[in-house]
């Protein structure tokens, strides 16, 4: 065989090998469960199949973003058996089940090193519609205040406007991320920034602003006097079936709930 | 025995034809699917609702989306300021200046930077670029200034190959007769090499604009994505494909359209500047 | 006041000389940053291992496979559609309107921004052909977009082989097809394999399209159906999400230096293929 | 004399352009003919229907009828390729293809089908040979034909085009390019072939004609002006335009 054959037939082998690897993997003993959605529920989602896995060895989870409302889309087009959801239902997707795995609180962060820690609802809305845009506005240096919000669509920006903006446009001078990390990436970075993000994923590179003299915590949520609270949903077209009920009860177990409360999240029984 | 060969000659032609028919028929499924997905929406909202409209919030029912359009060719202008001077003096200095064995080592050197990822260079410009322009110019640093200055470093390998290939393809003779009259080499350059090399140039420019225009992650990750059309250089802003990018995930209904309809505006726009650099300019090169 | 001319002269060859070392220093800078971040966080483990924790830890194994068969079935499927195609505008048909009409096509098409590419292989594949976020989606979406280059560049390649190489073969009683297999395409080989390895190479750095389309699971896509991440998009999770910094420039260590690799054996056979025919 | 190859009031033209006007002309076996005359005079044109290489030209009108031994080639039922295998051409210019010297001559015979690597050394060996070439070339099969000099170059085409075992041999000023030496050989090789081949030899060269060809025909603006034996043709012709021709007043 000459040496132009091997050039075509090389990466042929190549991509022959790699793709044919699934069928040495016996598929008739692995049960997969795709799950998409919301890449705000991803996260905790990812680390509750991390876990899952390693007690059903026979299940593989595969969990991706795309965010709710593609996540919604896909459980309707039956090309997943879950999808995540950090919005309620609209009207025209209320056919489709709900299970509620947890609640998130939405956390307003900020810096670090800015000295704001509290704010109240009418303040935070008056900064998203641009009426405050100076941090002197709020006792700290003459700088403008640099927003961040998440795009149109997404279920934490639906949320936020429902909990917070009540009806208040969000100003278009406002900088848009398209996740939850990113946002909280532009904070961390920005010593003037402002912006709200999945409470769970708040860690030491931000700082959560009380609201109201409210920090927001699991316990706080508990006692309902954080108000900026939505529910986790997984979502399904019709009723479950074996192999998604197995990693659905996992994650209502005791166990399962455990963890999403390590994360900073506040269990469905809490 | 001659049956067969012409039934094979028969056979490959067909199956040549069927090959390019199946990829022109892939390449024009996208033309029509965009126009197809968003070309309903116009004839619903109305093209000045969207091409001039000032409100983008498509779950609410505005489709505008003049302040990306603008914010585009804001980019891309800036871009340009920022990668003509430099890549054109880079050319220059490489087709005239340079060395055989600096221009071997250089040209690839610099089309390796075309190859670089666009992702690895937003990477870097929020890293480097952005705090530098919040903390010595103000403002988030997420901003037209520094998305400029990223895709002005970008649009560099287009510029350079492009207008090097138009300024080596100027004819000796006109060097040596321009020597000839005692000019002196940057005479020459400036008189004689330049204009006949300016359609070439000229071309590469608008394919730098091109590829600012349809940058899209390296820009989502630096420009802030604001939907306000910046009032200042430290403003961020949101571009036509960063629109698409950043909700296209999570778009349904009209909102999806919406994001078909910036694509279509987006695919004309770089149509008729590939048409202006392909055909435009080229012909002229040709007479 | 007149500036002597030759002083002009002296002056501009140094700024140009700063120019052009100013252009070529931003490429060393951007080079040396990733590779200094990087090289500390690249080893055999982390190219050989999963990642964990959202790739918060572990390597980056996973990415590799996806990128390497996103980028291979791509070109397996876009190198015979295209390479047809160019040798049946080249040789198949005569120059016309409609010739010139594909041409335009092909040329507009090579200029368009990833981000429509995702778009439409979004829409299409992933939810109107009920594929999914899926390897399947992805190669599909990429083949459509490095069809363009394949195209233009074999075209080209064939276009330059000279007509008395035709003519001599087609004088020793070959056929058509004969012809093209055994004189056109071996003569037009280095210019057809530098057109693939650029594709490869964009196939390699490209985000935009890929992440709507074959999705971002981390996982190791083990069938056509199955969801995948490749190194650019991995990384751009990395360092947009800000889950890891370290793990993000070591990923950018291994993409760029890939693309590197590609880059410079472009290169080599271009300039084989210069040599072999001057 | 058998005729081998007939032209019956061939007219062609390109276009508008009339460029063979109602030649007649019967080519005998087993001999060499010379075509001469100056450029534009139609000759080229003529063995270019013989090999049907005509069909790649553009905007093509033939009317009247060519025939190798008694059969149209200008049917339609005729395969060109299959014509091209007993109508071997040498052009002007040596091309050989990128490849090495033994592809080059072993380029036809794989296409009919040999693959057998000793038989393949066989007829490339044999025509190699036949074009003088062998013993420059024997140590060396597996170099590029593109190192070769001009004039091997010109023989490796030849022995190409013997390789393919034609019945006739086209050869369309074969030397205009080469130096006396490498002439003086392939003309060698040509008196040889003759016993074998039926062979056609376009040429400006008149000298070459007078020294090799068994007949010759004078062209004119594409007009048969004369055809006759070689000594005839060059020691009496019957029309002045020959004369003038061969006594190198034009051309």
């Amino acid at each position: 065989m000459s040496f132009r054959h091997w050039v075509i037939l090389l990466p042929l082998i190549a991509a022959l090998i790699s793709c044919s690897a699934a069928s040495n993997d016996k598929p008739g003993k692995k049960h997969t469960i795709t799950i998409a959605g919301s890449t705000s529920v991803m996260p905790f989602t990812e680390k509750l199949a991390e876990h899952f896995m390693v007690d059903h060895k026979n299940f593989i989870v595969d969990v991706q973003g795309g965010g709710s409302t593609a996540g919604i889309q896909a459980v309707i087009n039956n090309t997943v058996e879950l999808g995540m959801s950090s919005r309620p239902l609209k009207n025209e997707e209320k056919r489709l089940n709900t299970i509620t795995i947890c609640y998130d609180g939405i956390a307003v962060v900020v810096h670090p090193d800015n000295p704001v820690g509290d704010l109240d609802l009418d303040r935070i809305r008056q900064i998203f519609s641009g009426r405050i845009s100076n941090w002197r506005e709020l006792g700290w240096v003459d700088r403008r205040i640099d927003a961040v919000s998440r795009e149109e669509g997404s279920g934490t920006r639906g949320a936020f406007e429902d909990l917070v903006m009540k009806g208040n446009e969000i100003d278009d001078g406002t900088m848009v991320q398209d996740s939850n990390g990113s946002v909280k990436e532009v904070v961390a970075t920005d010593p003037y920034a402002i912006g709200y993000i999945s409470m769970g994923l708040v860690d030491k590179k931000v700082k959560p602003v009380a609201i109201a003299h409210v920090s927001p915590s699991i316990k706080t949520i508990k006692s309902g006097r954080y108000k900026l609270v939505r529910p986790f949903l997984y979502v399904t077209n019709g009723e479950l079936d074996t192999k998604s009920r197995r990693f659905v009860d996992y994650v209502l177990s005791k166990e399962g709930q455990q963890i999403l409360r390590n994360e900073g999240l506040v269990g469905f029984y809490d | 025995m001659i049956d067969r060969t012409v039934l094979k000659e028969h056979l490959v032609k067909w199956v040549l034809v069927a090959f390019a028919l199946s990829s022109l028929l892939f390449l024009f499924l996208i033309f029509i699917f965009i126009l197809a997905e968003g070309l309903p929406l116009f004839l619903k909202v109305g093209l000045n609702k969207i091409i001039f409209g000032m409100k983008w919030a498509p779950t609410k029912g505005h489709f505008g989306i003049f302040p990306m359009i603008i914010s585009s060719f804001l980019v891309t202008i800036g871009a340009l300021i920022i990668g003509a001077p430099l890549g054109l003096s880079c050319a220059i200095y490489l087709s005239e200046y340079a060395g055989k064995r600096t221009r071997m080592l250089l040209k690839p050197a610099i089309e390796l930077l075309a190859g670089i990822p666009s992702v690895v260079f937003g990477f870097l410009g929020v890293i480097y670029i952005v705090p530098l322009v919040r903390n010595y110019l103000g403002g988030s640093g997420f901003s037209l200034i520094s998305t400029c200055l990223v895709l002005g470093v970008m649009i560099l390998p287009t510029i350079i190959s492009i207008s090097f290939d138009a300024l080596v393809s100027v004819p000796r003779t006109y060097r040596e007769g321009s020597a000839a009259m005692g000019a002196t080499k940057w005479q020459t350059i400036y008189k004689v090499i330049i204009p006949s090399a300016k359609s070439g140039i000229l071309a590469s420019f608008i394919l730098g604009m091109g590829r600012a225009i349809g940058e899209t992650m390296a820009v989502i990750m630096i420009a802030g994505n604001a939907l306000k059309i910046p009032t200042g250089i430290l403003d961020p802003l949101r571009t036509l494909t960063g629109n698409i990018a950043l909700e296209l995930a999570y778009a349904t209904g009209d909102h999806r359209l919406g994001l078909f309809s910036t694509g279509v505006v987006l695919m004309v726009i770089i149509m008729i500047l590939n048409y202006i650099a392909n055909f435009g300019i080229k012909r002229k090169i040709a007479k | 006041m007149r500036i002597n001319p030759r002083y002009i002269n002296r002056l501009v060859r140094m700024g140009l000389n700063v120019q052009a070392y100013f252009t070529v220093g931003i490429l060393i800078i951007i080079v040396a940053i990733i590779f200094f971040k990087g090289f500390p966080h690249t080893n055999f483990a982390f190219i050989f291992s999963f990642p964990e924790d959202m790739g918060r830890e572990g390597g980056i194994f996973p990415s590799i496979v996806g990128t390497i068969q996103l980028a291979l079935l791509s070109i397996l499927l876009a190198t015979p559609l295209g390479l047809g195609t160019a040798i049946f505008l080249t040789e198949y048909t005569k120059e016309s309107l409609f010739t010139k009409f594909i041409r335009f096509g092909v040329e507009s098409l090579a200029g368009i921004p990833s981000i429509l590419y995702g778009l439409f292989g979004f829409i299409f594949f992933v939810i109107k052909l009920k594929m999914g976020w899926s390897l399947l989606a992805g190669v599909l979406t990429m083949t459509i977009m490095i069809l363009p280059t394949i195209i233009r560049t074999s075209e080209e390649a064939i276009r330059a082989v000279p007509r008395q190489l035709r003519i001599v073969s087609y004088s020793l009683s070959a056929s058509k097809w004969e012809t093209i297999k055994k004189v056109v395409i071996p003569a037009a080989i280095p210019g057809i394999l530098t057109g693939i390895m650029l594709s490869i190479g964009r196939a390699v750095g490209e985000t935009a399209a890929i992440i709507f389309t074959m999705g971002s699971s981390l996982r190791l896509p083990l069938s056509l159906m199955d969801s995948g991440r490749t190194m650019a998009v991995h990384f751009y999770i990395l360092a947009r999400e800000g889950i890891s910094m370290e793990k993000a420039y070591g990923t950018a260590v291994v993409l760029v230096l890939s693309i590197l690799l590609i880059n410079i054996l472009a290169y080599y056979i271009m300039n084989k293929a210069i040599a072999r025919y001057s | 004399m058998d005729t081998k190859i007939a032209t019956d009031r061939l007219r062609l033209s390109f276009g508008e352009t009339e460029v063979l006007k109602t030649i007649s002309i019967k080519v005998h076996k087993n001999t060499i003919t010379g075509f001469m005359g100056p450029s534009g005079s139609g000759k080229s044109t003529l063995i270019s229907v013989i090999n049907r290489m005509i069909d790649f030209e553009n905007n093509v009108r033939i009317e009247g009828d060519a025939t190798i031994d008694g059969t149209s080639i200008l049917d339609g039922s005729i395969n060109p390729i299959e014509l091209r295998r007993r109508v071997g051409t040498v052009f002007a210019v040596p091309i050989p293809l990128p490849r090495s010297i033994f592809e080059n001559v072993a380029y036809g015979p794989r296409l009919k089908g040999t693959s057998d690597r000793t038989t393949l050394h066989h007829i490339v060996e044999d025509s190699l040979k036949k074009a003088f070439l062998w013993d420059e070339v024997k140590d060396r099969l597996g170099t590029s034909a593109l190192k070769l000099s001009g004039g091997q170059q010109q023989r490796l085409c030849l022995a190409r085009t013997l390789a393919l075992k034609p019945e006739i041999i086209l050869l369309d000023e074969p030397c205009s390019g080469l130096d006396p030496i490498s002439t003086a050989k392939i003309e060698d090789a040509l008196s040889e072939l003759k016993s074998e081949y039926t062979i056609i030899l376009v040429s400006n060269n008149t000298k070459q004609i007078a020294r090799i060809s068994d007949f010759s025909a004078f062209f004119y603006l594409g007009e048969l002006i004369e055809y006759d034996t070689t000594e005839k043709v060059f020691t009496a012709p019957s029309e002045t335009k020959t004369e003038d021709y061969i006594q190198g007043k034009f051309g």
